[in-house]
């Protein structure tokens, strides 16, 4: 055996291993989802996780890879492995939406929508950074996607929650916010803590090479900066709503550490781990912020994906100069812009045609009922009695 | 003295709660419950099962009040607890022979 | 016979119920339910938003009794399940037209 | 009009449903509740430390019905809930004052 | 250092890691039973699924390990990695039994015929093939283990469900089925993620080397060619759910992933993507007819382990020809029949006599109060109220 | 590429899958707790845990890191990893307090408590051990921390229990124990099988070296030890609770199965499996006895952790003289010593001061409503009726 390949052997392994994290991910996001939505819309939601995941890795194994990256000369790695880490991605940018839309979008629009971005909105906007097309040629910077992937993802979220409107309830006729807690705080946090896990996958698999010093000292890099931003993201925003507001919310220091996790992504290899942590702290800060500000605005986003993957995955990219000599603000300014005028326009005019067509909201009695009743035929817990009505 | 029990859906409470508001009715308690009647469980599925709920849920209401309030509080919980399908519910009224308010002693008339 | 029904604070049952005992009574059927009076909710917080739990958690005790242990068993109740801040509940006494022990059939007197 | 009040074993209700049927009953709510009586809780176990779970499930179900049935019911329900053993449960009777039917507005013996 | 030493340790840190993979898989089968069962059973289910693991492993090491393989000469890894990745395999072989007869089995009766399975039946039959024996010269394919592990499971489960008949309540007088919902669809989707996310060892690690570059190659076919079956064995499922019963049916979606699973396993290395999805999609329209057809047949198995492991298995088997050209039907079949028979035989017979010796189903009581109360002394969720009865 | 540059990826790359496997122990005691504490207080438990890890993150690798081990001189992986392998450690010695104060003690204080933990105590201590200090020239013995981790968060976690006091009716006024049962097995299930799974990047990276053949060898060992001793803990503990108390308390069988890891720990590499079957059979007997003594010392341990890291950390200790002949008893008891009276003394005289200074328990009102409500604003159930009384 010669020493490239085993060099080889390793490199597959290592992205194997990466991509295996990743696909932990969507677990991850059905737990925290499931945890932040009422038990009646619980098993509905499951089931969209599964389903997306399901759709996106179908879709993207037949046509996105091709589409985004044409038939790649890869060396390093055997391909199938590099195929199945890139599949991985485009579940991620889905499941942002999936958390958004919870508990009044159908089960049936949902899907459509899937079909649509895993297998032609994300697989087109990807080409252009990390297809080698023009935005990587015009010098955007973006390590593991903070934009590519959780920008993107939460760009069609805020697309879906303007056509779809608000969850019944959820503003008051005096314009007022009522509070809608989820149903199982310990799922969301291990939703989180998975979350958390397969990030090192996410943002360790993105050098793509371990073989040589050099990879080995940056994928050891992105997991320490990476868990330093998770864990100075929980402590940002629990020093706001500590502050603020004298109670230790949980969901929102666990959307602090997603937080501090999304906006270390677009630049995990390069900042000193001081600068991870105020990366992180920064972005907890930012999203506890951002949540309560779109509450205001009355974009009702249960979970606070379009913070979490949106306002943050901004952030991230736009500090990556920090840290990065050859990024400027300019250049990954036009390149959020471009990423997010792109999703976002594209998945507006998608839900406003299934909006007409198909309908993508629930009946009202539905909605009042739950998804679980109407669209999957199960409680998500059967046997206990809830609070219809309080 | 009489009690009032009224079942109703649960998706009533808050139109039922504002009228028995209206009419100066301050106090209830309110215990969830299960009703079987004329109006039909729903379907659900399970594995290539189907199983009937039979027993569908309902909030019932007790509400202490004074005999001469008792007309205008059944007629404004009978008026907003409707939506006139089936599995509306049912109001019984009760006459109470005591009635004491556990904070102050105060008894009957006073306690309600 | 009359059936006593009393709400009381959760924390309040094992007084209560020692209460009861040592006044001889030694049965009762308790439900969890949820009352509303002058009592505020909790004001809690979720995700930068207030939200008001209007019900409170209590608990609905039935007791049937023969006639002439009314009144001491309902002062037991008072007394015991007393903290003396608002929400402590109420006691209502019905008058029971009958009662059945159904394992052994017997009636009335016999079966409470 | 008589309000039956009737707490049974939890494994008995779809007996007891069926009875309910035959005597010409087809309605009834159903509370889950707790009893605490001459039947002794189990014991259960936990790290080693026994502990009592002193209320026992019971289901308490709420009869309204037309006077001249009342006997007839009180005893299909004794029959069907009967297993012999100790906390088979109480059967209660209060006479009704009042009913109506939300969906209709009917009142009384109608409403039932 | 010489470049084999380090192929050394780098083959046996991927066996490692595929190994605690597998063991996650412990996990799995434990969140997908204990939420699929009802609530007054869950601390029972979960008692069995951590023993079994337990007791698996136990006998495995001192026992089974070595009456499979003997004192194989192993040069390309360290011996203890290949003893922990073989002794995974068998807890899972246990675990689809505890699935099948739940909610009614005695747990001293269970866990004596655990003892048995793990300590001999599995490893007798797994020497047939794996331990290089007849059925390996006869040239049964099993790459890893559709038939060796997941049917030799179902078919000591299906003996067992035979032996100690259906839940009470389960088939109605009218001969009609009762539907019995699970308690908790959160738990049973988080166990079929941890499912999926172990399989990546289960069937990545069956490679046994890593090293070398066609290895390599192999290894990341099977990563995602498990991947895409399961994600298209959960689309079979929702199609036909949808398209049945209009419902789409979580617990079904879910059977469906794990079929996609069990089906690919047998091969996973060989087929395209394409072939791969089309096997999955397959399997997971034939996992629901089959729990639909076995539950009309009045064999009672509360979450669908016969079906996703047995006969999702032999699907398995019989279609690795398509894409193994030295596999054949008749050989297959031959496989297939011979394990079945081993195992159900043996198994059939073994919970007989425990059947008449110490019995082997819990009072008709214990079963209206449930497991929990009766063997474990307390229940699951304690402080919750459950609907008794309804 | 030369062999020692692709040693170095491998050997960095099996650190940092170690260390994210030692991170995902994180939400294994998150689950863990919150499965053994009642609902009302499970909130707040996924707060302290989340909000431990965060800190002793943050703080250790700001400072703790240095203070421990100074700027060791790293060539055989790149120190970034070696730093996040040992980072992840902190966070699991603090989560042992979390645990054993749950359902009484003051968030604030918690997290003040847990700064000086994380930031001074532990280092200090592990730089006379691991830090290559006096301990370690001493000849005290202790591969992965069944001490220096272990039984050091369990001083710290004994001493605060003492201060604190047991929970408000967990010992009646007749002297005897009250059961007061968890909440949520299925939760406290899975924590276990992710602490299991995660421990297996706790002592097999803890060889710090993967590639040569005997580093391979060793972790290899390691990793069939860990698990050996794991499944015999819990089988250890189920003997025990089946026979005494004629039920299989499954929280005991999950403190057993800890109580094998625990055990193992401090010499996890060398022992034959049939010794490392024996420890951990040993421990779990051990960690059931040590439960139920410590209930009758009125010690108030809700989860079990000072029996399971504590007792049993020492015991691990103790028993490495049967398989590492460089070991004494003497020098085990004594660095043992060290350990423990340094950890125990320094953290009494904190909490001491912080129940002076701020006060450690919540009011008695707040105590009785439960941590969810006073401290965090929500429920982890809020739409689960409970019994509050019984
Ligand atoms: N005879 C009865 N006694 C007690 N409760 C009853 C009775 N009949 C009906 N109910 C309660 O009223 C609810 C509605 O009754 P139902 O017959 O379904 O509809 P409607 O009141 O519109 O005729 C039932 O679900 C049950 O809870
Ligand atoms: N009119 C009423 N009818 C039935 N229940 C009542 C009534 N008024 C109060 N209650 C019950 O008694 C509880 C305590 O009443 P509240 O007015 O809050 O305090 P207090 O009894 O101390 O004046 C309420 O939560 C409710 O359950
Ligand atoms: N005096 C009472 N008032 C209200 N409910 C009672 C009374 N006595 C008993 N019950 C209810 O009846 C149930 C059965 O009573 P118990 O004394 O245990 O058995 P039995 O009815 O067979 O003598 C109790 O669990 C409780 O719910």
């Amino acid at each position: 055996m010669t020493i490239t390949e085993l060099a080889f052997s390793l490199d597959t392994f290592y992205l194997l291993m990466s991509a295996a994290l990743v696909m932990w991910m969507a677990a991850g996001f059905s737990m925290l989802e499931a945890g932040l939505v009422r038990s009646k819309n619980t098993t509905e939601i499951l089931v969209k996780n599964v389903m997306l995941y399901a759709i996106a890795c179908t879709l993207y194994l037949l046509f996105g890879y091709h589409l985004m990256y044409g038939t790649p000369d890869i060396t390093t790695h055997a391909k199938p492995a590099d195929i199945f880490f890139q599949m991985v991605f485009v579940a991620t940018a889905m499941s942002i939406v999936s958390g958004a839309v919870a508990e009044r979008m159908k089960l049936s629009s949902f899907l459509i929508f899937c079909v649509l971005l895993t297998g032609v909105l994300y697989p087109i906007q990807g080409s252009w950074s990390w297809g080698g097309g023009f935005l990587n040629e015009f010098g955007f910077s973006d390590f593991a996607g903070s934009g590519i992937v959780h920008m993107a993802g939460a760009a069609a979220a805020l697309a879906a929650v303007i056509v779809l409107g608000p969850r019944k309830g959820k503003y008051r006729s005096d314009g007022s916010v009522q509070a809608i807690p989820g149903a199982n705080m310990p799922l969301a946090t291990l939703g989180t803590f998975i979350l958390w896990m397969g990030w090192f996958g996410f943002n360790g698999g993105s050098q793509l090479q371990l073989s040589g010093a050099g990879n080995a000292e940056a994928i050891a890099n992105v997991f320490i900066n990476t868990n330093a931003a998770a864990a100075t993201g929980a402590i940002g925003a629990f020093l706001i709503v500590r502050f603020v507001w004298k109670k230790a919310d949980l969901t929102m220091i666990l959307n602090g550490a997603l937080a501090g996790l999304v906006a270390i992504t677009a630049a995990p290899d390069a900042p000193t781990p001081a600068l991870a942590c105020l990366i992180g702290l920064v972005a907890g800060a930012i999203v506890v912020l951002s949540i309560v500000g779109l509450d205001r605005a009355k974009i009702d986003d249960p979970v606070g994906a379009i913070s979490v993957h949106g306002v943050v995955g901004l952030f991230g990219l736009l500090v990556v100069p920090l840290s990065n000599s050859d990024a400027t603000l300019v250049k990954q300014l036009a390149g959020a812009g471009t990423i997010f005028g792109w999703m976002f326009v594209t998945s507006f005019v998608a839900w406003w045609i299934l909006k007409v067509v198909t309908g993508i909201r629930v009946s009202e009695e539905d909605e009042y009922r739950g998804g679980d009743i109407s669209d999957c035929g199960v409680e998500a817990y059967p046997e206990f009695i809830t609070h219809k009505q309080d | 003295m009489q009690l009032i029990i009224a079942i109703i859906k649960p998706a009533r409470l808050p139109e039922v709660r504002d009228a028995l508001h209206e009419v100066g009715c301050n106090g209830l308690t309110v215990t969830e419950v299960k009703g079987f009647g004329q109006q039909k469980g729903l379907d659900e599925l399970y594995r290539g099962a189907t199983y009937r709920a039979e027993f569908l849920p309902k909030l019932r209401l007790d509400i202490a009040i004074h005999q001469e309030q008792s007309e205008r509080v059944v007629e404004a919980i009978q008026k907003s607890a409707q939506t006139g399908k089936t599995g509306d519910g049912k109001i019984f009224v009760i006459d109470l022979a005591h009635a004491v308010r556990i904070r102050t002693g105060e008894v009957d008339e006073q306690a309600i």
